[in-house]
């Protein structure tokens, strides 16, 4: 490859924004509309970014189908974060979300309607009126295809506001000056193979999440992490990374994500002896229990022989009860997948599912600004000037230890929004640009040209399999000791089998291949703060459930994992429970 | 950025295959082929219709013209476009008006075009000789 | 299983060509994309654009057996084979199945495709009756594939006069929308012999899109819309 | 590459909805001919003459012919725009499609109106 070199192309900008979902068109809008020069980088043109899979809904307390109000929602989000959400932060977005919500309306999104024309809104997992009293009808949605609907008007509101797109570049890595200061990123462009250095005065990540250390995910194929491999590869630690969310209803074998909202609809799970068991597991709010709590119960059902299927190894969805007109009319996604990718027409037979990976609640450790925080000199939440983080890469802590489902739409809402507020405001007091440190583009140019030059490596392929089918066996919904400190093992070893992967394929021209090896380099940084600090946390919260400690432990872990790359070492920080204004949310026994 | 580095012209492919076009396409490009014959043949028309309108002799003229089997033939040719462009165009009129528009029911229209502009064909065509 | 595959490489190849793959099916894998998967661990030199592999972003829609299509849900079981994949018609081909789609969304950049209200903002949202907000079923659901436009020999002959297919829906998505005010404007942008009425209602959109929705429908009320104002 | 795209040529819809029209006009001359055709007596010079000769059969086929030139106009420029990528060399196509019609219909006149 002739481009590297120490030549290589600089742009400047104002800001730059990597990754063009939900969360970077956010912020995007409020940096474009504030008349700012700001780029954003995305590895795929923005409508096809994964928040256009998200299915049931954005949740916000507006009320519209009875009484809500933003201090329910904020005690649903914590005792689903099994507390260990920060609050100030929770409540940041919880009292955000209505606003962010209608907005989105008045940016021209199809939202679903009742009869007087307000937003309409369906229940969902952990969502409940009165402090866990009953399931409340929080979720605004559109039919199915709310991330869809939502992804496709920011897109819109941004070509409106001019946004300058990088289309099919790829973020490599990141720039930080000797003081740690974040200058920008450099980026690969995919149809020409081209390096170039984005100079900028603050730089978010909303990169998504990286369901792609798993073999069996939802997630699409551009979810690998890459913000938290180059926060990694920079030196910036990644918080609670042992929590990865099991969706309940992903198509058994096929993995295609069956949203909650059919449960909200009134859709329940059934064993294979046609028995309702989510009964036995949250008598109050059953099927609407939240995610880690029913998948935990599939996984039990499953395990103790009373799954469905030919391998007894799924549960059944059954929603033909509703009958075919509010199927199609509030679910008609659903019914699209399930006859496409499990053969059945939910209007007559039940959906087969299993507890696929989902969502990773941990990320980049962030305030409630969205900007990024480091332990420094003594103080826990350090800012790193000019670096930001939005979305599911950010951990700002609003889903701790479980996310309740249409959270992470209110999450890339509000703190895109709130993001892109803060880096106007860094820009206003920071007026000057810092210069390049010498060595800017050299982490990214030895990347390149090692595989460029590798010979009698390994397929790529290969080596993502092992780490995928590692990540699957040994850190799943049931971890159990033995199998983490080997999963670790096993880990570090296929890491360092990462540093000798060879691509066949040395064209310029959209070489796929060298974007899938460049993606690994993300996956396995991922990949290894979860199993390391899965492996550490010695308790049962939330997601993260261990066999040899089956009940959650307070006094010794009501704490935030930090992984840093270098040398895999841990570090902790206290979890916040102090709200901004509300009354802070005391720790107590999890039951739905 | 990308203008600059392109080196040579990239290739485009059609899919111009008949056998991959869905039968309401086709109703469309023979729209096209007999609109195009149609408009040939106007020139024609006009020639046929002044010679049998001059005189008793010009009619007979035509008369024995049209017995000729080229003609003959030709003839049926044009009666087969303007009965397909007809017909084919009461089915756009109809989805003009938003009738039919569905895929099925286009489809199922579109075959119809081709059955009745061909039986259509038969029929005069048998009269015609 | 056996492919037949477009491939082309400007930093090697002087033209396009079609390559043979025999490959070894799971039983796990049941669309064209799992396939395309297992051929690129063959060679990894294929290049396709993929990412969600659930019919939702678009990102992998291609020529399949002659039509166009989204490789991940169409399934391998009903393919005659060898499946024969060629790249999007009647776009540049950049690299193999990559095609360049500047030219696609340029078109769907030219029908302003945002709401337009000038009115201020209310604190809450602006109200639409379900019956409104149905009318936009049908439309907001497009993915941008580009499978329509690309079939549409309209858009072949006029990739930049010609609207097509995507984005007239997405045009007549606004004009549908009640809380839209620039009707007007969108009108008078398609009033024009290129960029509405190319449309001869061929319906080769209408066969292709794997969200199963009808641009010929909406264009046809596009008219309407232009008939009614104009008459 | 600036981002241009120049519209406006304000006679879409006009055409659109003409051609629309003139095939109406002429589907209804094709059914009002066929009946006479059926309904008339054998085929002879004197038939066809006469059917030729009353006014209101004039006044049909002169709205046929005048509707079928416009619907020829319209359906043979979207022919040119469709396959003459050259300006040019599509403006003289469509001045000879243009001249060529008028032509062809002056002599429909002559032919029905010479007595």
């Amino acid at each position: 490859m002739a481009n590297v070199g120490r030549n290589t192309p600089v742009r400047k900008f104002d800001a730059v924004v990597v990754g063009a979902g939900g969360a970077g068109l956010r912020a995007a809008l409020q940096l474009s509309e504030a008349g700012l020069k700001c780029a954003v980088l995305s590895k795929v043109f923005p409508t096809r970014s994964h928040t256009v899979a998200a299915q049931g809904g954005v949740g916000a307390s507006l009320g519209n189908m009875g009484e809500d109000n933003w201090n329910w929602h904020m005690y649903d989000t914590v005792k689903g974060s099994d507390w260990l959400g920060d609050q100030d932060a929770i409540e940041f977005m919880v009292r955000t979300a209505p606003e962010v919500v209608i907005e989105l309306e008045h940016f021209g999104m199809p939202f679903d309607r009742n009869e007087d024309g307000t937003i309409y809104q369906r229940p969902f997992g952990g969502h409940s009126m009165n402090f866990g009293e009953k399931p409340v009808q929080r979720s605004c949605c559109a039919a199915d295809r709310t991330g869809h609907a939502m992804l496709h008007a920011l897109y819109q509101r941004n070509v409106r506001a001019n946004t300058q797109f990088f289309v099919e570049w790829m973020a490599l890595d990141l720039i930080r000056d000797p003081s740690g200061q974040v200058l920008g990123v450099t980026a690969l462009e995919m149809e020409t193979g081209e390096v170039m250095v984005f100079h900028a005065r603050a730089t978010l990540f909303a990169t998504g999440g990286a369901g792609r250390i798993y073999t069996s995910t939802t997630n699409a194929f551009i979810n690998t992490g890459d913000g938290l491999g180059m926060a990694a590869r920079a030196g910036i630690p990644l918080e609670d990374m042992e929590f990865w969310q099991f969706h309940p209803t992903g198509v058994a074998g096929a993995g295609v994500l069956i949203t909650e909202g059919v449960r909200g609809e009134g859709g329940y799970l059934l064993n294979k002896n046609g028995e309702r068991f989510m009964e036995r597991y949250a008598p109050n709010l059953k099927d609407l229990a939240s995610r880690d709590v029913v998948s935990r119960a599939m996984a039990t059902e499953i395990k103790e022989g009373r799954g469905a299927g030919k391998e007894g190894d799924c549960v059944l969805l059954k929603l033909d009860h509703l009958g075919a007109e509010v199927i199609d009319k509030r679910l008609p996604g659903i019914r699209e997948i399930a006859k496409k990718f499990a053969n059945v027409d939910p209007v007559k037979d039940p959906i087969p599912v299993v507890p696929t990976v989902h969502y990773q609640m941990g990320g980049i450790p962030t305030n409630y600004h969205g900007e990024v925080v480091v332990p420094k000199n003594g103080n826990a939440n350090s800012v790193v000037p000019g670096f930001y983080a939005a979305g599911e890469c950010g951990c700002a802590s609003v889903h701790g230890a479980n996310r309740l489902g249409t959270n992470s739409l209110t999450d890339l809402l509000v703190f895109g929004k709130a993001s892109g507020d803060s880096i106007i405001r860094f820009l206003k007091e920071n007026p000057g640009l810092k210069d390049l440190p010498k060595d800017a583009g050299d982490r990214s140019l030895s990347r390149l040209a090692r595989l460029e030059s590798q010979t009698n490596g390994e397929s790529y392929a290969e080596v993502a399999k092992d780490m995928r089918r590692t990540m699957q066996m040994h850190c799943g919904v049931f971890r159990f000791p033995d199998t983490l400190a080997e999963g670790v093992k096993k880990i570090r070893e296929i890491s360092d089998r990462v540093t000798r992967t060879e691509i066949k394929d040395k064209s310029k021209v959209f070489n796929t291949a060298r974007i899938e090896a460049l993606e690994l380099d993300n996956l396995i940084e991922v990949a290894r703060a979860t199993m390391v600090s899965a492996d550490a946390r010695t308790e049962s919260r939330g997601a993260h459930d261990r066999s040899d400690h089956h009940e959650r432990d307070d006094v010794n872990w009501l704490k935030h994992t930090l992984w840093y790359k270098e040398g895999d070492r841990l570090d902790y920080k206290p979890v916040n429970l102090k709200p901004l204004t509300a009354e802070s949310i005391e720790p107590k026994v999890r039951t739905y | 950025m990308s203008d600059l580095t392109v080196k040579k012209q990239r290739p485009v492919w059609f899919n111009l295959s008949p056998t991959n076009l869905p039968v309401p396409g086709l109703v469309s490009i023979f729209h096209r082929i007999s609109g195009i014959l149609l408009f040939a043949g106007i020139i024609w028309f006009l020639f046929l219709l002044d010679m049998s309108l001059t005189s008793p002799l010009g009619f007979a003229h035509f008369t024995s013209y049209m017995a000729h089997p080229v003609v003959k033939l030709v003839m049926l040719v044009l009666l087969w476009a303007f009965l397909h462009h007809f017909c084919a165009g009461v089915r756009y009129l109809l989805m003009d008006v938003h009738i039919g528009v569905k895929l099925p029911t286009a489809r199922m229209s579109s075959f119809a075009v081709f059955a009745v502009s061909l039986i259509l064909t038969v029929i005069l065509g048998v009269r015609l000789w | 299983m056996q492919f037949r595959v477009y491939r082309y490489d400007p930093d090697k190849d002087d033209k396009p060509y079609m390559k043979d793959y025999e490959v070894e099916l799971e039983p796990t894998d049941q669309m064209l994309l799992d396939a395309l998967v297992r051929i690129k661990e063959q060679d990894d030199s294929l290049s396709l654009r993929r990412s969600c592999r659930e019919g939702v972003c678009g990102s992998d829609a291609m020529n399949i057996n002659g039509k166009n299509g989204l490789a991940c849900t169409t399934k391998l079981s009903e393919l005659k084979q060898p499946v024969e994949l060629k790249p999007l018609p009647g776009l540049p081909v950049i690299r193999d199945l990559i095609v360049d789609m500047t030219q696609f969304f340029k078109q769907y950049h030219s029908i302003k495709p945002y709401l337009v209200n000038n009115d201020p903002p209310p604190e809450k949202e602006r109200l639409q009756s379900p019956e409104d907000r149905e009318e936009l079923n049908g439309l907001y659901e497009c993915i941008l594939c580009a499978c329509c436009s690309t079939s549409c020999p309209s858009f072949w002959w006029n990739p930049d006069k010609f609207v097509g297919p995507a984005g007239l829906l997405h045009a007549y998505r606004f004009l549908a929308d009640t809380r839209d005010q620039a009707a007007a404007e969108r009108l008078d942008n398609l009033e024009d012999p290129y960029r509405l009425f190319r449309c001869h209602s061929i319906m080769n959109c209408v066969d292709v899109c794997p969200k199963g929705l009808n641009p010929t429908e909406a264009i046809g009320k596009i008219k309407t819309m232009m008939v009614k104002r104009a008459v | 590459m600036v981002n241009r795209i120049v519209v406006g040529a304000h006679y879409g819809l006009k055409d659109w909805l003409a051609q629309r029209i003139s095939a109406v006009v002429m589907a209804a001359y094709t059914i009002l001919f066929g009946i006479v055709w059926v309904s008339g007596g054998p085929f002879s010079y004197n038939s066809w003459k006469s059917l030729f000769s009353q006014g209101w059969m004039r006044f049909a086929t002169l709205l046929f012919v005048l509707s079928m030139l416009y619907h020829a106009w319209v359906g043979v420029r979207d022919i040119w725009m469709d396959y003459v990528k050259n300006t040019g060399l599509r403006l003289l196509l469509e001045v000879v499609t243009v001249l060529w019609l008028v032509g062809c219909g002056g002599w429909a006149v002559q032919v029905l109106w010479r007595s």
